[in-house]
């Protein structure tokens, strides 16, 4: 059997009085396409952002393949093969579009590295998301969708083992999401995707696995036909819906 | 002087160095919570108040208290419409970028600088306190002034904190340090609370200053120290929290007094700044938790 | 405020339409190469122009202005007499915002666009010393009315002058006895932690050791602070005198806090003027001074024994018998130092005369004139009294005069001899090149 | 970065560069000495500008850095008799050791907290020369002897006094220190700072070390500086606590402010434009302040972003 890529282990993550993630156990095997769905406020993105290091836990255990990286600064993490890409779009506007991913593929001297084409690494990325035409343009003025598209060509420029995507169909069209799931398939091919989820036919077009959070606590992990018909889950968002 | 005396009177100091700033720092933390901006012009408020005091009490020359009641309530009076002249016409056609609002408010600095010393002149002229009493201990005498200026402090600080608690004023003013464009969402017409809070923060200083011009004097160049050292009161006390602003004045006031004991005056200064420094480099977000950005 | 500094104004707004002028032609030629801009003022009636370095903005600005009219003063007097060599004087201001980078500037300008043959009228040390260096490399003659030990300690170069004022260390030196003598014989220093008080802080203690007195205590107060209290229980308890030289505008709130710190039984005080120079002697605060000494370099307030000499000085710069504003009896004048103006322009005068002086090509005659210089006598260009001056540290001596402060007026009570502060040199600029 | 844009930015420097030395052999007397100064302290605005410009950090505080080179190789002459390049070194060498504890501390804090920590660090030195007046001469300060400046490579000495040495020498290490921005503003690293200057979190999430990138700015803001600082003590001869006063801590901002923050050559337009806003107006009337005033706010109403940040939106797009 092959090594999980990620695991958590009693992962919570107290703010003030609230426990936003309550002693999480969390697998997820390479290769995977795992979605992370839940009512707002059930510590999904809390639990992603404890993955990356963002946000410390207060206390639990992260592995990551085959490491501890428990106390890990996010930026060391990163360099692992971890890759976040943010809710709220989060790019350099002011920067090209292709500044932007050629920062994910560079590195300096303080950032361990120094060596590698850029040039071939940015456009290859922006190639993937077919934002080549626009490597030019300042960030900031690129349409909505496309600064969701950058976002993830920033994640991949990193060439991450485990990339994980924050609600990235959210504000697009269908038509535009229709062409983001054929991408995220695309990238699942070299890496692990773990993807936080709202738009339920994504979900269920996309993910091998399935694991729900409710207040903080992981209520069920499934296939998507064992999510669909779990009444706890049903529950959780019923419960939500009308709280 | 034995350590008991010694401690008492610096301790002493060191509440009216502490009033003193959290009333200097009193209007530069509404200004710079509410508005987010750097207002380097604001101890330029604060001399044009004393100046205003000067001027005041000469031409009145009645009795040093009428003097003083009419310098207090005249100097804010003139020192808040300045202020909301020069909101009007350069901070918001900068539309409060915190960059260009640092140049503009060095003009205006220069400016203010400049027309004091044309008009009032480069001496060092003091205001008569509207009483002279002083206190007399076993060891030392003390300035009664000097003492009522901590009680002036206070009821200042707690006058408003009432208005930002208790009133509708304080929740719009506190509704749009939170959030700009949420205030903006609720019909809040945040441009008015800007120059309100801007006018408002530019007479507390002028306020403090006339209270405090009995005790020093005014001279044209005064504004710079209040200025900076509010600044620190204000970011050590954690962005809007009034408490923090006060904790903080006290915290620096009070080393800066109790310092002074063991060391040569320089020194004492030397060291009182590098504590206040490593508060904040280690405990950034403020004393009172609010994150200064 | 009738008439004052107007005849400044004028000539400076004269001169500096003329320079734009010259800059416009020379920027409209690009013939400007160094070379052909210096062209020698050669006509015998063109006026001499003396460049002032003035601080009319920053914290010497009180000082600057009282600087500006005694220089006024004395060159309408000098002018009116003839000028100098029969040539008149045109003074050219450039504010240095008491600044001593832009001190060096303006030395810089004055020399090389005002082409003025001299740079004069500098007081606050740290401009004098920013701007020395400055001075030396263009070759240019500045004559300062500082006081500070900087020009005496050698530090400077052979083109700084201090000819119209004794310099601290000779104040100090001289007012010493008297202190040990009649205020107390255990001192307690309070000084500002900068140039001027360092001055005090390393002249008088061995001064006073010399007297039969000694320096129980030095609080060094650091530059800005406003509140003085903290600071007083240092005061040793023996202590029978306070010297205090608090400079700038916070000496009032230090007096003030003296005197509700001590009531009427504290130390006896002697002051330098230097602090309350400019300001109203019988100010609200001020009334713990009431009985107490300072050291003045010229009186303030008319003495009943005044030359006619200083009577038709008083009378020149528009002060009265309070040492005030003749038109202003608010506007008080730093009487105890802007004489040194007055009597550096003369000195001026007579060095230029030495050397027969003829333009910017005699500037090192000039030099070599002034050290030549030994004495001045008391008379109209020496109202403040008769100076010795010594070529090799370029420092001139005089009479210092202690003052006691009753009746809200200060009457001079003691006239110090000129030999009480002569000291021995520590350096000889003549050895410098030219 | 096309090859084309590359020449052109380079071409555009080379020739500014050739411009100011030409200026050596055309400049009036007051003009060419008023330059001097202006580049050196052109340089001190340079340094500033590459922490404030392009990695967002304001700091209050970089007259320290300025001191630290100016009495780092002041001091170095006048008390341990050093020679011109060795008291340069010196000046650096203080002004590299400073940033990187200053660096260490501020670097917790951030925004308006930085700004204010670095302050009162600044105070902290001004206040350390004060106390150690003994050998720093307090705020009078030391004059360096025209003797002990005199510069000696190989055989040949220059004697930095001499009007035309000095503006090259100046020349010289204003164009080092342009150069330098320029390739590092250009570089990876120069990326990574407006990276971290635009969103730092986004930054750390593309696996940089931020900490690190910022302090490496610092250091290199607070060496540039300390260059410009011991540059001014060889070069004009005066150390002085007034170049450690706060004062000296909002001049480069301003410089760098009116010529246009994050522009490589924005730092030296903003110091001649100041310089020369408050020498003419110094000479028509005393209340010169009052025109700067104006000036300035005129300045900030209508080209918000300095003079070379407006030229860049409207003009020349491709300005680093």
């Amino acid at each position: 059997m092959t090594q999980p890529l990620l695991t958590t282990k009693g992962l919570s993550r107290d703010f003030g009085g609230l426990r936003a993630v309550d002693k999480a156990d969390f697998t997820l095997m390479p290769g995977e396409i795992r979605a992370i769905i839940g009512p707002n406020g059930a510590g999904k993105t809390t639990f992603v952002s404890l993955i990356c290091g963002r946000i410390l836990p207060s206390s639990g255990a992260i592995g990551f393949n085959g490491a501890e990286i428990t106390a890990l600064p996010a930026y060391r993490r990163v360099r692992l093969g971890i890759a976040y890409t943010f809710q709220v779009t989060s790019v350099f506007a002011n920067l090209s579009a292709y500044d932007n991913v050629a920062l994910s593929v560079q590195r300096t001297l303080t950032d361990g590295r120094s060596r590698g084409a850029v040039r071939e690494g940015a456009m290859k990325a922006l190639e993937q998301v077919g934002l080549a035409d626009r490597a030019g343009t300042p960030a900031g003025q690129l349409a909505y969708g496309h600064q969701r598209l950058l976002e993830v060509a920033m994640g991949l420029a990193l060439q991450p083992k485990l990339l994980i995507l924050d609600e990235p169909t959210q504000g697009l069209s269908d038509g535009e999401i229709e062409g983001f799931v054929a991408l995220i398939r695309e990238i699942a091919r070299e890496a692990t995707v773990l993807i936080i989820e709202h738009n339920m036919p994504v979900v269920m077009q996309l993910a091998h696995r399935i694991t729900v959070f409710d207040a903080g606590r992981i209520i069920a992990e499934g296939d998507p036909a064992e999510i669909r018909t779990n009444t706890q889950v049903q529950e959780a968002y019923l419960g939500a819906a009308h709280g | 002087m034995a350590f008991g005396p010694h401690l008492l009177l610096a301790t002493l100091e060191g509440l009216v160095t502490a009033a003193v700033l959290a009333l200097t720092a009193l209007g530069l933390s509404l200004v710079f919570g509410v508005m987010r901006i750097v207002n380097v012009a604001h101890g330029e408020f604060f001399m044009l108040g004393a100046v205003l005091a000067w001027a005041v009490a000469t031409t009145l020359g009645a009795h040093p208290a009428i003097g003083f009641v009419a310098a207090l309530v005249v100097a804010p009076l003139v020192v808040g419409a300045i202020a909301l002249l020069s909101e009007r016409l350069v901070l918001r056609r900068l539309n409060y970028d915190p960059e260009a609002t640092i140049v503009a408010t060095i003009g205006l600095l220069y400016i203010i600088q400049q027309l004091a010393l044309s008009l009032y002149g480069p001496e060092a002229r003091p205001v008569t306190p509207p009483f002279n009493y002083r206190v007399l201990l076993p060891w030392f005498g003390y300035s009664g002034y000097k003492l009522s200026i901590i009680a002036a402090s206070g009821l200042l600080l707690v006058a408003t904190w009432l208005v930002l608690t208790r009133t509708k004023i304080g929740l719009v003013m506190r509704a749009t340090q939170y959030d700009r464009e949420m205030a903006q969402a609720f019909a809040i017409p945040v441009e008015r609370v800007y120059a309100g809070v801007f006018a408002l923060g530019a007479m507390l200083a002028a306020f403090a200053a006339v209270l405090i011009v009995p005790i020093s004097q005014a001279h044209y160049l005064m504004g710079q120290d209040p200025l900076l050292l509010s600044f620190i009161v204000v970011i050590i006390g954690g962005l809007g929290s009034l408490r923090g602003t006060v904790l903080a004045a006290l915290i620096i006031g009070l080393s800066d007094g109790i310092v002074s004991m063991f060391f040569s005056p320089t020194l004492a200064k030397l060291i009182a700044t590098l504590v206040v420094a490593m508060v904040l480099v280690f405990r950034p977000q403020g004393l009172f938790g609010t994150v200064a950005r | 405020m009738t008439g004052k500094g107007r005849f400044f104004d004028l000539t400076n707004g004269k001169a500096s339409r003329r320079t734009v002028l010259k800059g416009l032609a020379a920027g409209a030629g690009l013939a400007a190469a160094p070379g052909f801009v210096r062209y020698a003022q050669a006509q015998s009636s063109a006026p001499i122009k003396i460049g002032f370095q003035a601080h009319r903005t920053g914290i010497g600005a009180a000082y600057g202005r009282w600087y500006e009219r005694t220089t006024a003063a004395a060159v309408k007097a000098i002018n009116a007499a003839g000028g100098i060599n029969g040539r008149p004087i045109e003074i050219v201001v450039e504010d240095d915002g008491t600044d001593a980078a832009r001190g060096a500037e303006v030395v810089a300008k004055l020399a090389n666009q005002h082409k003025v043959d001299i740079v004069y009228g500098t007081l606050f040390s740290n401009v004098v010393v920013g701007s020395a260096p400055t001075a030396g490399e263009l070759k240019i003659p500045y004559y300062v009315v500082s006081e500070g030990y900087h020009v005496a300690s050698g530090k400077l170069n052979r083109y700084v002058f201090q000819p119209g004022i004794t310099d601290v260390r000779a104040q100090v030196t001289s007012v010493a006895p008297w202190i040990a003598a009649n205020a107390g014989k255990k001192v307690t220093m309070i000084f500002p932690d900068y140039a001027f008080g360092y001055d005090h802080r390393d002249y008088l203690p061995p001064a006073l050791q010399k007297a039969g007195a000694e320096v129980v205590a030095k609080i060094a107060i650091p530059p800005t602070e406003s509140s003085f209290t903290k600071y007083f229980p240092q005061i040793p308890s023996e202590t029978d005198a306070i010297y205090h030289v608090m400079v700038g505008p916070a000496v009032l709130t230090f007096v003030k806090e003296l005197g509700d710190f001590y009531g009427s039984s504290g130390p006896k005080l002697f002051g330098f003027i230097d602090s309350l120079e400019a300001v109203d002697i019988n100010s609200p605060g001020l009334e713990y001074l009431d009985g107490s000494h300072f050291w003045e370099g010229s009186p303030r307030y008319a003495q009943a024994d005044d030359t006619e000499a200083q009577k038709a000085y008083r009378a020149a710069v528009g002060i009265d018998d309070n040492g005030a504003a003749v038109a202003d009896a608010k506007d008080v004048s730093t009487a105890a130092h802007m004489f040194g103006c007055w009597e550096t322009l003369y000195v001026i005068k007579k060095a230029m005369e030495d050397a027969g002086y003829t333009g910017p090509g005699d500037r090192a005659k000039l030099v070599e004139a002034t050290e030549a210089l030994t004495e001045f006598a008391e008379g109209p260009e020496h109202p403040q009294g008769k100076k010795l001056f010594n070529g090799k540290i370029h420092q001139c001596f005089g009479h210092q005069n202690i003052s006691k402060l009753e009746g809200g007026k200060l009457k001079v009570v003691h006239k110090t001899t000129i030999e009480d502060g002569m000291y021995e040199p520590e350096a000889d600029y003549t050895k410098q090149s030219l | 970065m096309t090859e084309a844009s590359t020449a052109r930015i380079y071409g555009l420097h080379i020739a500014v560069v050739a411009v100011l030395f030409a200026l050596n052999f055309l400049l009036p007397d007051y003009h060419h000495g008023l330059f001097a100064r202006i580049l050196v302290l052109a340089t001190f605005a340079m340094g500033y500008n590459l922490l404030f410009g392009y990695a967002g950090l304001l700091s209050l505080g970089h007259a320290m850095f300025f001191a630290a080179g100016l009495y780092g190789s002041g001091l170095a002459i006048t008390n341990l008799g050093f020679g011109v390049v060795a008291a340069f070194i010196a000046g650096l060498g203080c002004g590299a050791l400073l940033s990187l504890i200053v660096g260490l501390l501020a670097l917790r804090t951030s925004g308006v907290a930085f700004m204010i920590v670095t302050m009162m660090f600044a105070q902290a030195v001004l206040l350390t020369i004060v106390y150690f007046n003994q050998w720093t001469g307090g705020d009078q300060g030391l004059v360096l002897q025209q003797a002990s400046r005199i510069l000696t490579v190989g055989g040949a000495s220059f004697d930095l006094t001499a009007p035309a040495v000095r503006y090259l020498a100046a020349l010289a290490l204003f164009a080092i220190v342009l150069f330098l921005t320029l390739a590092i503003v250009r570089s990876r690293f120069g990326r990574v700072l407006v990276a971290i200057r635009e969103n730092e979190e986004r930054t750390r999430m593309l696996g940089y070390d931020t900490f690190a990138n910022k302090l490496a700015a610092v250091v290199l803001s607070g060496v540039f500086c300390a260059a410009a600082g011991a540059a001014y003590a060889l070069l004009f001869g005066y150390v002085g606590s007034n170049f450690a006063s706060v004062q000296y801590s909002i001049l480069p901002l301003l410089w760098v402010l009116a010529g246009g923050a994050a522009t490589t050559l924005g730092p030296v337009i903003g110091t001649l434009f100041i310089y020369y806003v408050t020498d003419i107006a110094s000479s028509y009337t005393s209340a010169w302040l009052l025109i700067v005033g104006v000036a300035l706010i005129l300045l900030v109403l209508f080209a918000p972003k300095g003079i070379l940040g407006a030229v860049r939106k409207r003009w020349i797009g491709w300005l680093p």
